[in-house]
């Protein structure tokens, strides 16, 4: 009760419970914590199951999951600083997979055209996303889960399965391996990257921040709040669309059904878990790889330990809600900063 | 005499066909502060709004240096050289100085943000106006809300401007800080900067204003040299009728009756050592600096914060207050210091927070202890299109009234008012001072917060003064607020020389919370 | 250093012609014809029946010593079909621990994701001590590069119940197949009603190849029937909305028969016309006991499509013979023949004492764990 | 003349905002007459009540929670794991019936209560808890049931959703859905009218003001939960009596639900909206679904369909409602109108 009269209110201002110390790097830092936390309880359990968590192949298997989660988290994580977010992003993947892999079909010629065919059509899911959100006014949830029913339609009604093929180059984005790194995990980890800088340092990264902190305080700045979202929308289902280039090379193939793996919301807790604010103005893509590794490790150590896959939902479910309560504990003790007077009765 | 900067002539402006600004005219000079006052809802924020390109004239043109301009949006004034520090604060409080003074316009390097020199710049602006304590790289959520204000007034000279309109700065600020203001108000003088500025507090108006502009209704009543008017006859301009005695006396009744509300040894990690005693029909003021832990008794006492030292009685029953549910159970109010944030539910209508406080803590008897709102209401003369009205289209006076109707409808015998008058009308302000007093004559205790303290000495029969979380010492009502001041700086009233607010060093060290 | 499959896979696929419909008439004529055929192998355990094998030599397998490591991708346990096979093929793999031919049995399931399966794939073939690995494709198409890659590791691979784009595995363990399934209750509709009789299709969900191929075979028989096909519905195999469409299509007139691409929710849609006080149509399902049950206590004309679940046994068994240097079938169809009127009481009798959604040709009834396990999975 | 101006602002309710969903409803039933007149004969639309109950009750469920500003994700395991549980403990026998339902109810209380306290005292957003409890109860069913529902639901069971009061007049079976719903219905509009509902909405709208106010924002919002849990178990009670046991019972409806709730013109995000809209709206995806059907659309096109009815009805709504409170009503308003409702929300 008392901290709910302490919390800001919903429009506009700070979070509840928010700390007065710099908050970013704060839980950045505990993101990874927990990641390394995780890792170690996992190589604990797998140990004592005779087994190695950091043998090669259970490195590369980690690094794969990541990435699939990774490329869509890194888009979440851009609409969700700006206070919306994308529930289409499934049907988007799924779409890309099927472009690509149609327009490839199978000709090393048409790599390129396919590739760009895909992206530019994630792009214009994306575009039409933001627009039906600024402009239409419809809420992101809705929007977002609109334009997804009505890919989906498209899908089911045009593809009753597989459709195209990519070249064998083309799978190397899927298969090719730098050591124990697989190419698209690199890809991911250069895709976050550029996701920070474009954060930190462009323009339109720091109106990302403005518009999710307060859309009145960014629009009365002269920023164009309505591009601001359009463009991260843009970007995110352009991550999407990464998803589902990754997608056709694994699979050689496109699929429609992928749109059902619950990538959308996953991608959202990966995204919380990572320490972005859900309402937006804070947090960053730096804490999302770290979320989408917990994810990813978690999902490994469970393979490995054979956990039956009904009792891996379980644990799932349960992990993700006490991660996220710690760092909102931590947040909370961390207040008030100020203190005068020692506390306790005397 | 220097020729018009800005001339804005016959403007008119109307919200969902009702009028609002009637054919209004005003100029600005050069280097000149001109204040524009008003009671709540005479149109000076909308006027603001109008010159800064949020919202557009129905009617009526405005020109800069004589040549005609129409802003289509706020950055386009800046461009042109009038920047606006609105009335609600325009600041992201997760981003630095530096990112919330340049946002929107980052200087860049090679296509990307130069983070260095934005700082660099940021600092550059802090010095010129002699601020030297507010970092480019601090998170403004770790600001006061004083140096909050500062750092708008650097985003707004930031533009280069040549005409700078604050719409009430210093309404959340404590007088003390006023004087940091006043400092930065000097200083764009002498750059020949013009500033548009609006406050309700008379006092601003003739220390800083060269002309004054007044607007009643949305319509322009005068625009007078301040050399040549009074602080009575403004008043009247404001009101259309006089003003008999500003603090209303106190009414048979008043004055002192059993203690009602007793504070030993209160204290927790913002307190220490408070010690009150309130007495039925008495008003006691509390005064302090900014951060100096009025707020904090305030929500000490309704258990927001609470003590965790010392005890709290009411009536003599001792309580125990651990949240503000249990403070209302003990017969306590708190009208709180942000009307907006902590006091309404802006998109429910008048009468549901009206009825708020009966429907959390009373369910039971809610509707029928309800029906006495629209009385309690009509006593506090809101104006408002019915009870059925979204608060948040009433002006901030009208807002304010609501929610001491809020509290009034449950009959508390203590009631703790936080800065009650921030940023309402002369109007609204005299209804609130005759309400203390009639409440005071009903055997309530009350507790008075203010930041303004003529406001604090004309109201009070006792003055506490805060000075870093203890009482520093009490004061009789009327007493001089060269005393209050010298409380609240820390020193003696003996050692209390001439601690004029202006000073900038007192300043800095006022707003030190 | 790359994993990616030696081979890219075929472009063109087997289950699914060019166009992308699902019928390709040389698979269908096979499967009807093969229904037709009696399998090679122990009439006692059809688990072990072979239809036309062509046997192949497994010799550079052979592993001696037993306490092999067996390792199996699943697709998911994420429908009783699934669930029933997973069952089955647990209580088998208890019995060759027993005998000692299997030391560790290796699992991991990827929940219908078809992303996840090749990591599974990838991390058996990484681990590099899975002596055989067996895997049950979530999608053909997209687990073929995986498959291939798994083959290509050298271990003997063994595929069952939907199929890949590659024979590279030593043996693909599956029923006669969908087009048989479809038929078997499509040509029941036709031989049990009048021509320009109404019949309704109610499907769980698109592009399931299995499931695609069954609707295939019935349209293809419904064809020329005379049989009248009201519409094809996806459910999701969701009772409320199998129940809320069959009563909308019995508002606008009568529903003489309903063909079902899996038997989940038969029931509701029987209820649908005992809420509607309409006759009982002519009705396929597919053997799953609440559908079976149902037939019993109302009598309709029904018939069960079987799709073998007893074939979940089998990939072990092929496993360990396949380690033993034995000769298994380079494609090991197992009979697949849908229960009867005349057989419905003997498979209830057999299943009594089983849960709903259980599968009557589960074919577990000789493995040390019945009946408990299965009865109170 | 009083009735022509009733009748005048009936009109301008319906194609204002809030009324949107009632001019939807509206239309798609009028389709659905010109298609199939039977359609309305009251057998077949007590059908159509007993389909559409479920979703029904738990657009009540949802609106607690989302008028108080949270999202609750769990509704849809929460009923496909009631009636999957319902059925392994009944397992056929009449005698359980109501013991197990009751257990039922306590279970749902219980999930939301938990939902409940993870979001407000532990501060996890609601979206994330509530999906948390999803993942969490959809494989706590299965684990327990070993992938696949067993047992039976009894008859008694399945009489509230499936049965009703036979030989009517007119309309021959007053279905028990029906009568629950217009319980559940005139309850929750009751309850919103209450010194709970109000103090539920204040808290969607600023709940720092009326935590102030004396609020127990915590229990207020928990509350909204277990109202969410409890609806959804007897969503859960009326879908296992229509159709029975599926191993897909449930899935997705959550997002049914909220989207239901939001075409009813309730903001997410708490403090606007009527419940009796938010009944509306699900009232309308239903009626959406069975027009489908009833124009025999393929099914593969219809998620199409529905979303851009979503997103257009959605869209008009809140078009209207920028409308009502933009200074300057015009068609595209320009940028600094937009502001006008900026110096609003913060005036
Ligand atoms: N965007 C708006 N839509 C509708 N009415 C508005 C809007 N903005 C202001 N008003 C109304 O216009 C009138 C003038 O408001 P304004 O804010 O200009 O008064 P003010 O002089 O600034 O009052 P205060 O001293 O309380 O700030 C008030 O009645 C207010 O309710
Ligand atoms: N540096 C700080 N750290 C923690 N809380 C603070 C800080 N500064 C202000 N606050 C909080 O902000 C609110 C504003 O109160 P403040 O500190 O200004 O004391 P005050 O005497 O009430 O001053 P004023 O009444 O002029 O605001 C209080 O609730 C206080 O707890
Ligand atoms: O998993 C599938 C099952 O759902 C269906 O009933 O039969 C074929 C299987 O492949
Ligand atoms: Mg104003
Ligand atoms: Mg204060």
């Amino acid at each position: 009760m008392t901290a709910a009269v302490r919390e800001a209110p919903k429009t506009a201002g700070p979070p509840p419970g928010r700390s007065r110390g710099s908050f970013r790097i704060g839980t950045t830092a505990l993101v990874y914590a927990a990641l390394v936390a995780i890792l170690v309880v996992g190589a604990v359990l797998v140990a004592a199951d005779g087994k190695n968590l950091f043998s090669t192949g259970n490195i590369v298997d980690m690094l794969t999951r990541s990435s699939l989660l990774g490329f869509i988290a890194i888009g979440q994580t851009l609409v969700i600083l700006c206070r919306s977010l994308d529930l289409s992003v499934g049907y988007v993947m799924a779409s890309c997979s099927l472009i690509a892999a149609m327009v490839m079909n199978g000709s090393e010629a048409n790599v390129p055209l396919g590739i760009g065919a895909a992206l530019g059509a994630a792009a214009v899911v994306g575009l039409v996303n933001g627009l039906v959100i600024t402009k239409l006014k419809v809420n992101a949830f809705i929007a977002t889960l609109g334009t997804g029913l009505i890919l989906k339609g498209w899908l089911d009604t045009e593809f009753a399965g597989p459709a195209g093929k990519v070249t064998a180059s083309f799978q190397q984005f899927g298969y090719t391996r730098v050591s124990v790194v697989p190419l698209s995990t690199v890809v991911m980890l250069v895709l976050a990257v550029a996701g920070v800088l474009y954060l930190r340092k462009t323009r339109g990264g720091h109106h990302i921040y403005a518009v999710g902190g307060d859309t009145d305080v960014a629009r009365l700045s002269g920023i164009r709040t309505d591009r601001t979202i359009v463009t991260a929308h843009i970007l995110c289902a352009v991550a999407a669309g990464v998803a589902g280039l990754l997608i056709a090379a694994r699979f050689g193939t496109g699929s429609a059904l992928v749109y059902d793996y619950g990538l959308d919301l996953e991608s959202i807790a990966a995204v919380v878990l990572g320490g972005t604010y859900l309402m937006g103005g804070r947090g960053g893509i730096a804490g999302t790889v770290a979320g989408v590794m917990i994810l990813a490790v978690l999902d490994t150590v469970f393979n490995i330990l054979e956990v039956n896959p009904f009792y891996k939902d379980v644990l799932r479910g349960a992990i993700i809600v006490v991660a996220v309560a710690i760092y909102a504990r931590r947040q909370l003790s961390a207040r008030p900063s100020r203190v005068r007077f020692a506390g306790g009765a005397s | 005499m220097t020729e018009p900067l800005l001339e804005m002539t016959g403007i008119g402006k109307s919200f969902l066909g009702v009028g609002v600004l009637h054919g209004v005219d005003l100029t600005v000079r050069e280097g000149e502060v001109h204040a524009l006052v008003g009671e709540n809802g005479a149109g000076k924020s909308t006027l603001m709004k109008i010159l800064a390109g949020v919202h557009r004239a129905d009617a009526g043109t405005v020109a800069l240096d004589g040549r005609p301009v129409s802003f289509a949006h706020p950055v386009e004034a800046q461009k042109a050289g009038v920047s606006t520090v609105f009335q609600e604060f325009n600041l992201l409080p997760e981003r630095t100085v530096a990112e919330n003074v340049w946002l929107g316009r980052e200087p860049r390097r090679r296509g990307l943000v130069d983070s260095r020199r934005m700082a660099a710049d940021t600092a550059a602006l802090l010095d010129g106006l002699g601020v030297t304590d507010i970092r480019p790289s601090t998170r403004i959520r770790s600001l006061s809300v004083a140096r909050q204000q500062v750092v708008e007034i650097v985003k707004a000279i930031s533009h280069d401007a040549r005409i700078i309109a604050m719409d009430e700065p210093t309404a959340a600020l404590a007088d003390r800080e006023v004087g940091l203001l006043y400092d930065l108000v000097a200083r764009l003088k002498e750059r020949g900067v013009a500033i548009l500025y609006v406050s309700h507090r008379l006092k601003e108006i003739f220390d800083l204003a060269d002309r004054i502009t007044v607007l009643k209704d949305g319509r322009l009543v005068d625009t007078m040299d301040t050399a040549a008017t009074n602080p009575d006859e403004l008043v009247k301009k404001m009101v259309g009728r006089p003003i008999s005695a500003f603090f209303p006396d106190p009414l048979p009744g008043n004055g002192t009756g059993e203690v009602r509300l007793e504070i030993a040894g209160g204290g927790n990690t913002q307190l220490d050592g408070i010690d009150l005693t309130v007495h039925g029909g008495e008003i006691l003021g509390l005064g302090g600096l900014q951060g100096s832990g009025r707020t904090e008794i305030a929500h000490a006492l309704f258990g927001v914060a609470p003590f965790t030292r010392g005890r709290i009685s009411v009536d003599g029953k001792p309580v125990r207050i651990r949240s503000p549910r249990k403070a209302v159970g003990a017969g306590l109010a708190l009208v709180t210091e942000d009307r907006k944030t902590e006091g309404l539910a802006l998109n429910q209508t008048v009468l549901a927070n009206a009825r708020l406080v009966l429907d959390a803590v009373r369910p039971g008897s809610a509707s029928r202890r309800a029906k006495r709102i629209p009385e309690i209401l009509a006593a506090l003369e809101l104006s408002s299109r019915g009870t059925g009205q979204e608060v948040r289209y009433l002006s901030g006076g009208n807002q304010q009234k609501v929610v001491l109707a809020k509290w009034l409808a449950t009959d508390p015998a203590v009631i703790v008012l936080d800065e009650p008058t921030r940023g309402i009308d002369v109007g609204a302000k005299q209804a609130v001072y005759g309400l203390m007093r009639r409440l005071a004559a009903d055997g309530v205790a009350i507790v008075l917060i203010s930041s303004e303290l003529p406001e604090l000495i004309g109201m009070a029969d006792r003055v506490c003064v805060l000075h870093d979380g203890r009482i520093a010492g009490e004061l009789p009502g009327g007493s001089a607020e060269e005393d209050v001041m010298a409380l609240a700086t820390g020193h003696t009233p003996a050692a209390a020389g001439p601690t004029t607010p202006q000073t900038p060093d007192g300043a800095a060290k006022g707003a030190q919370s | 250093s790359t994993d990616t499959p030696t081979e890219t896979p075929p472009g063109d696929q087997p289950t699914q012609t060019a166009d992308g419909e699902w019928f390709v008439r040389a698979d269908y004529d096979r499967q009807l014809a093969q229904r037709a055929m009696t399998p090679e192998g122990p009439a006692d355990k059809p688990y072990l029946q072979a239809i036309q094998p062509e046997w192949i030599d497994t010799a550079k397998f052979k592993k001696d010593g037993g306490d092999a490591t067996v390792c199996f991708s699943n697709a998911s346990i994420s429908n009783p079909w699934r669930v029933t096979g997973w069952i089955t093929m647990q209580q088998q793999v208890e019995v060759l621990k027993q005998s000692g031919d299997i030391g560790e049995f290796r699992v991991s399931d990827a929940g219908d994701d078809d992303n996840k399966q090749i990591s599974d794939i990838q991390a058996f073939v990484e681990a590099g001590d899975c002596d055989s690995i067996i895997i049950s494709p979530s999608t053909t198409a997209t687990l073929t590069p995986a498959v291939q890659a798994a083959c290509d590791s050298g271990v003997p691979v063994v595929v069952f119940d939907r199929g890949v784009q590659t024979d590279c595995a030593v043996t693909y363990i599956h029923p006669i197949g969908g087009y048989a399934f479809g038929a078997d209750a499509a040509e029941f509709l036709v031989k049990n009603l009048e021509p320009g009789k109404k019949v309704l299709a109610l499907r769980i969900l698109p592009g399931v190849d299995v499931l695609e191929n069954r609707w295939a075979a019935a349209q293809e028989v419904f064809k020329g029937s005379g049989i009248e096909v009201l519409g094809n519905e996806f459910t999701g195999g969701d009772g409320a909305k199998i129940k809320d469409i069959v009563s909308q299509y019995l508002q606008r007139g009568d529903v003489d028969g309903i063909w079902m691409d899996a038997g989940d929710g038969a029931v509701a849609a029987l209820e649908a016309f005992e809420d509607a006080g309409k006759p009982y149509p002519v009705f396929s399902g597919e053997d799953e006991l609440t559908f079976m049950r149902k037939w019993k206590d109302t009598g309709i004309k029904a018939i069960a499509p079987v799709y073998s679940n007893f074939q979940w046994r089998t990939p072990i068994l092929a496993a360990t013979m396949i380690l033993k240097g034995e000769k298994v079938p380079s494609e090991w169809v197992l009979p697949q023949s849908p229960i009867t009127d005349a057989e419905l009481d003997d498979y209830l009798a057999r299943n009594a004492d089983m849960p709903s959604l259980h599968y009557a040709k589960f074919g577990g009834e000789d493995l040390p764990g019945f009946p408990d396990a299965w009865k109170d999975r | 003349m009083s009735s022509a101006r009733k009748l005048a602002d009936a009109g301008r309710f319906l194609i204002s905002g809030s009324g949107a969903v009632y001019l939807v409803l509206i239309a798609i039933f009028a389709i659905i007459f010109a298609n199939n007149a039977s359609f309305f004969e009251p057998a077949n639309l007590m059908l159509f009540v007993k389909k559409a109950a479920p979703l029904l009750i738990l657009a009540v469920g949802q609106y607690f929670v989302i008028v108080a500003g949270e999202f609750d994700l769990s509704v849809g395991s929460l009923v496909g794991a009631q009636v999957v549980l319902a059925a392994l403990l009944i397992d056929g026998q009449e005698s359980r019936t109501w013991p197990v339902i009751l257990l039922m109810l306590l279970g749902g209380a219980a999930v939301g209560l938990v939902n409940g306290l993870i979001t407000t005292l532990l501060k996890v957003p609601s979206i994330i808890t509530t999906l948390g409890m999803m993942l969490v109860l959809f494989g706590a069913i299965r684990l327990l049931t070993g992938g696949a529902p067993t047992g039976a639901l009894s008859e008694g069971f399945r009489v509230f959703g499936r049965r009703g009061i036979d030989d009517v007049p007119l309309i021959g079976q007053l279905p028990w859905a029906l009568l629950i719903i217009v319980a559940v219905g005139a309850a929750a509009v009751l309850l919103m009218r209450s010194s709970f509902g109000r103090t539920l909405v204040a808290v969607g709208d600023n709940e720092k003001a009326a935590g102030f106010a004396g609020t127990r924002v915590w229990w207020v919002r928990t509350a909204a939960f277990v109202l969410s849990g409890l609806s959804a178990t007897v969503a859960g009670i009326l879908v296992g009596g229509f159709a029975g046991v599926t191993s897909q019972v449930g899935d997705g409806m959550e997002f049914v639900a909220i989207t239901a709730v939001v075409l009813g013109g309730v903001v997410l995000g708490g403090g606007r909206g009527a419940v009796l809209a938010a009944i509306a709206g699900a009232l309308t995806v239903e009626s959406l679904f069975t027009l489908f059907t009833q124009l025999s659309v393929p099914s593969t096109i219809r998620p199409t369909a529905q979303g851009l009815i979503i997103i257009v009805a959605v869209a008009y709504a809140s078009r209207e409602r920028s409308r009502r409170h933009t200074p300057h009503p015009s068609p595209k308003p320009p940028e600094p109108n937009r502001h006008s409702d900026v110096a609003l929300s913060k005036e």
